[in-house]
């Protein structure tokens, strides 16, 4: 499982699609966001908790049908499967691999980039707080997601589909705590249901991956 | 003794329409029967609505658009329910005739969100003044409407008829659980305009909140509503198994 | 080693084979011969437990080291990661003697994806060796294998059985082995035969 | 024969059109799906038998 | 060159990748908008204009890598490249099919899709024409792309690295023409230049995609 | 029809051959035999124009038919649709012939990622038939075929030639066909050729 989570880093980073290109995704959506939006700075404060909740998924969510699509096409999964290692084994390890390469970095670089849609350094660090505890949530349904969908070829936009509903809650509180704490209210309920989301993704979902990944390879 | 003996009878009996042949003699028997009490159902209940129900003193006539907005809305969330009780038979018991029972279910749970939401858009235009608004219970009958279409892309998406129902099965699943979540964090999120349930059945009987002039035809229309998807659930399933059986027979073909 | 009894194979809701019955012992090897589209893959995803038979017993060690016709390499690893990494899955032997055996050395530090059609193929092969599992499920094994790496992997193979190992493997050529074979052609499934429990009740 | 709708008749009539065509939008096309596969099934039979 | 054009959009149709999945992607993303910047009416028409044509973008982007993607690992472009049909129609049929299974039908459902975030009919007229011209662009964009980054693994968030800059002009004057439209001010400028960077897309990408894909297949 | 003189052939910034001088007339073909990795599928892709050689001509044929390791069929699309697609591109002939050859008519209507690697591969030597080129390139065309299936080939190939067409085609095993072949051992690069003009000005 270790061996499987550390080759998956290294291929990530190794093809160029490492740590930086997602944050770069990033960047550039919370660049475009002016442009689409108009450049007046209190308007930019007032969208920026939801914006950079809404870009971190969605840069999530680009990178998800690689998850398990290489290794299904090139043959490695079938050969997996057959290895002693289980397959729920191997779900977690990608959902792992995905999250340190995608959720880690952009929750670390969001207060930083709050600073451009005007967000304030307090807000930025619960933001940082809040991606924290709800990358690992997106990571593990989008794997779940990908898992599914794997044998659909073309498949991105299905997996996007299956995937944004489930996404739901964890968006709500996620933009929520920030809101909050833009507002200076109180906001560790959303953060704690959160960690409840994550938490609750990582005991049930490893099952029902492991399950469809064996469906779908036989 | 004799009542667990009859219970259990009951039970078995149940089960064996999980049994395509069995479903099928059953199901054609019934299907005249169910079509011509939706027919009537219905009718009466929509014909009572519109014709003959006065207008409310605030809502003017537009309280007409409740004999179709609550049953439809009232099957969607039904059939998302028995969408999940087909699909956990099936992952148990493997039981083919209950997941191509869920697999029917789906466009027309599909079709009654759609009709709660446009009646409720065209309801909302004369009463909150905007088509839309995220109000809680509008989100999520939206959450809803994605929900259905995932299962049916999935579906569509696959060719292999068993890999398909695993798949959309586990979907179908995991996604009542996300389901429940995204109702209770959309009513975090927002309060909202919509009204609360005051349809309520307490001991059977109906709560004083909504006057018997428009409660009658209601229910009536409900009941209609429920047996039209009935119907529909039955004629899909059926096609559903003919198909299997078509594939069967074509894959025999194949093979000479 | 492996035994396989009155095993019926179906694939895409098609009855393939039906009642196929062969048994291999620690040592033996066997080869499975038959035209394209018999059901060669689909007996061998059953062995090695990706695929279900509709019916019959399969009694397998609990990890196979299964090779199919696609590889699974990673392209961008170098030969040595790739195989390095399948030691640690299967926490087998480590990479030396695979490398060694189908040498391999050379092109220990090269990127997968730029080697030719045959030393992806040798790489394939060599990955077996570091499963260190006793039972050998090969499809196909000598695809795109010059004259000179067909002996290499025949004597790979005979230094396996020699050490205690069994092999399954289909074929199209002849490998100048002197295995047992098992033509698959006298176990072709019938029409009738449905392929499932389902489908017998919608009869 | 229609009733009185007042200043609501689009939105009423509107509504009921919608979910008129939509219901049977449904019932066409499931029972057109009942149909062919029916029929379908019966030429199926009718060649094994032959 | 129609063979090609044919034969993707069967392909994107037979994946259940077609006409529909776009929308509902778009779909999604409009719905996931309130979640993350709150519910409030007056605000939501604010950001409409803008965040449609973001949406509209996403959609496209996400499918972009499917492009040449698919039949550079299959093998079948290097055989496309060894037929009598230049590379530059090549581009043109795949971008040419893009185009028809993803920007036509969000184009067309974008009217419907700004009721939910609150935009009048007539704002929704202009995002629709806006749409319409713009959307070419950004297959064109795209496909030229996924013609640099070909043979990239795992180059999803690469590909839309490059094409994200490339977008943002189109992205400007699409929002521009909706919010003008939307104040109740002109708006036939913005289109006529989101026309003019559409022409100028089709003229010169066909020949740089054309040596791009020449070079990856080396 | 095709003429290839003193080429020189590099893959990934290294030379594999030089020197290579041959020619096939209308009516011919020509076997290249040699070890894997020597540079067979880097010569062919020269030839079909996908790569260019670091020194030589090629003259050839304006579009040839090339079948590469990998088939490039569309897995979603029939058999018949992934013919008719190619047939469309070439503006050659229709695909029944060509359906009829490898004795494909029973898959037709299947889709193309349900075949055995085996049907996959001869629907792949079936769009060489409806490119209408003269011109066959192949790299090692009879892989995963069976036995039956290889005389097919043969015989098929042997009415192209027998049309006045020509190929060039790789194989590791013996194809029994009565034609010329060329060992590539003998045009190894040595260490010194450099692989392209600016690293001979690197010198
Ligand atoms: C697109 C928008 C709408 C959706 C998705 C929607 C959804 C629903 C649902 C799910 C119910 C059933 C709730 C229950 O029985 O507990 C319902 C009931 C109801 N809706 Fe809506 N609704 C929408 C718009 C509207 C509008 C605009 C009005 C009128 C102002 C309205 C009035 C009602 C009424 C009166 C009920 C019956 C409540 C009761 O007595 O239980 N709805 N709606
Ligand atoms: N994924 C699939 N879905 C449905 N049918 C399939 C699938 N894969 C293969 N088949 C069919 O099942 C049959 C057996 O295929 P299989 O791959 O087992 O044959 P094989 O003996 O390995 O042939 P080959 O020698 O060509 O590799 C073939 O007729 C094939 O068309
Ligand atoms: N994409 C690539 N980049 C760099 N080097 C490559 C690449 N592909 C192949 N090579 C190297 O070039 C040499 C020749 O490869 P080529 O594929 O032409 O061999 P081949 O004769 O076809 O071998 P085989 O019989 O195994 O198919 C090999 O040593 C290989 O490692
Ligand atoms: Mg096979
Ligand atoms: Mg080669």
């Amino acid at each position: 499982m270790i061996q499987l989570f550390t080759r998956d880093i290294g291929l990530a980073v190794r093809s160029g699609g490492g740590f930086g290109l997602a944050l770069i995704f990033f960047l550039i959506v919370v660049v475009l966001i002016p442009f689409a939006l108009g450049p007046d700075q209190s308007a930019l404060a007032l969208v920026a908790p939801g914006v950079l909740w809404l870009g971190a998924l969605l840069a999530c969510l680009l990178s998800l049908d690689r998850i398990f699509g290489l290794d299904y096409e090139d043959g490695s999964l079938d050969l997996l499967a057959t290895s002693p290692l289980p397959l729920e084994s191997v779900y977690i390890a990608k959902a792992a691999a995905h999250w340190l390469t995608t959720g880690l970095p952009l929750a670390l670089a969001a207060p930083l980039l709050g600073i451009l849609l005007n967000l304030s350094f307090e807000s930025g660090k619960v933001l940082c707080f809040s991606l924290l505890l709800g990358t690992p949530a997106l990571s593990l349904i989008g794997a779940f997601g990908a898992s599914l969908t794997l044998g659909v070829k073309r498949g991105g936009l299905l997996l996007s589909l299956l995937v944004l509903p489930l996404y739901v809650p964890t968006l709500i509180f996620g933009a929520q705590a920030v809101h909050s704490a833009s507002l200076g209210q109180t906001f560790d309920v959303p953060l704690v249901l959160i960690l409840a989301i994550s938490l609750g993704a990582a005991a049930i979902l490893p099952f029902a991956s492991g399950v469809a990944l064996r469906v779908n390879l036989r | 003794m004799n009542s667990t003996s009859t219970s259990k009878r009951l039970w078995d009996a149940f089960w064996q329409l999980a049994n395509p042949k069995v479903f099928m003699g059953w199901s054609g028997r019934w299907l005249p029967w169910l079509v011509g009490l939706t027919v009537l159902f219905l009718a009466s209940g929509l014909i009572w609505g519109f014709f003959f129900t006065p207008d409310d003193m605030r809502q003017g006539s537009t309280v007409k658009i409740i004999y179709l907005h609550v049953p439809a809305a009232l099957m969607a969330i039904n059939g998302y329910l028995l969408m999940f009780v087909g699909s956990l038979v099936w992952l148990i018991r493997r039981q083919h005739v209950s997941v191509l029972a869920a697999k029917a279910a789906a466009p027309v749970g599909m079709t009654m969100t759609l009709i709660a939401l446009g009646t409720g858009a065209i309801w909302g235009q004369p009463m909150w003044g905007t088509y839309w608004v995220w109000d809680p219970r509008l989100t999520s009958f939206l959450i809803l409407f994605l929900f259905y279409a995932g299962y049916i892309a999935l579906w569509a998406a696959i060719d292999d008829d068993d890999t398909a129902a695993d798949l959309t099965s586990i979907l179908a699943l995991v996604g009542l659980v996300f389901a429940l979540l995204s109702r209770y964090a959309v009513l975090f999120w927002n309060q909202g305009l919509h009204q609360g349930t005051t349809v309520t059945f307490v001991d059977g009987a109906k709560q004083e909140n909504i006057s018997n002039v428009f409660f009658q035809p209601l229910l009536l229309s409900m009941v209609g509503f429920g047996l039209l998807f009935l119907t529909l659930l039955l004629i899909g399933t059926r096609s559903e198994l003919r198909a299997r059986r078509l594939k069967v027979l074509e894959a025999r073909e194949r093979m000479q | 080693m492996l035994k396989v009894s009155n095993l019926s194979v179906a694939r895409g809701g098609v009855s393939l084979l039906q009642d196929v019955t062969f048994e291999v012992q620690a040592g033996q090897a066997l080869v499975l011969r038959g035209p394209n589209g018999i059901g060669k893959t689909s007996l061998l995803r059953c062995i090695s437990g990706l695929q279900t038979p509709t019916s019959g017993e399969i009694s397998a060690p609990e990890s196979v080291a299964y090779a199919a016709h696609a590889d699974g390499l990673k392209g961008q690893l170098s030969v040595l990661e790739n195989l390095k990494f399948w030691a640690d899955i299967y926490g087998g032997r480590g990479p030396e003697a695979a490398l060694l055996a189908y040498d391999l050395e050379d092109l220990a530090q090269r990127p997968t994806a730029n080697l030719s059609a045959g030393q992806k193929r040798r790489l394939g092969l060599a990955r077996m060796l570091v499963t260190g599992c006793a039972l050998w499920v090969m499809d196909e094994p000598t695809v795109s294998l010059d004259v000179q790496n067909v002996t290499k992997f025949r004597t790979v193979l005979q230094a396996h059985l020699q050490a205690g190992g069994g092999a399954v493997l289909t074929t199209h050529i002849d490998l100048e082995l002197s295995v047992e074979s098992l033509d698959l052609t006298g176990y072709i499934a019938t029409a009738q035969s449905p392929s499932s429990a389902f489908e017998e009740a919608l009869e | 024969m229609i009733p009185d709708l007042g200043k609501y008749a689009v939105e009423v009539i509107g509504a009921y059109g919608m979910s008129f065509l939509a219901l049977v939008l449904v019932c066409f096309v499931y029972i057109r799906r009942s149909r062919s596969v029916k029929r379908a099934l019966i030429a199926a039979e009718a060649g094994k038998d032959a």
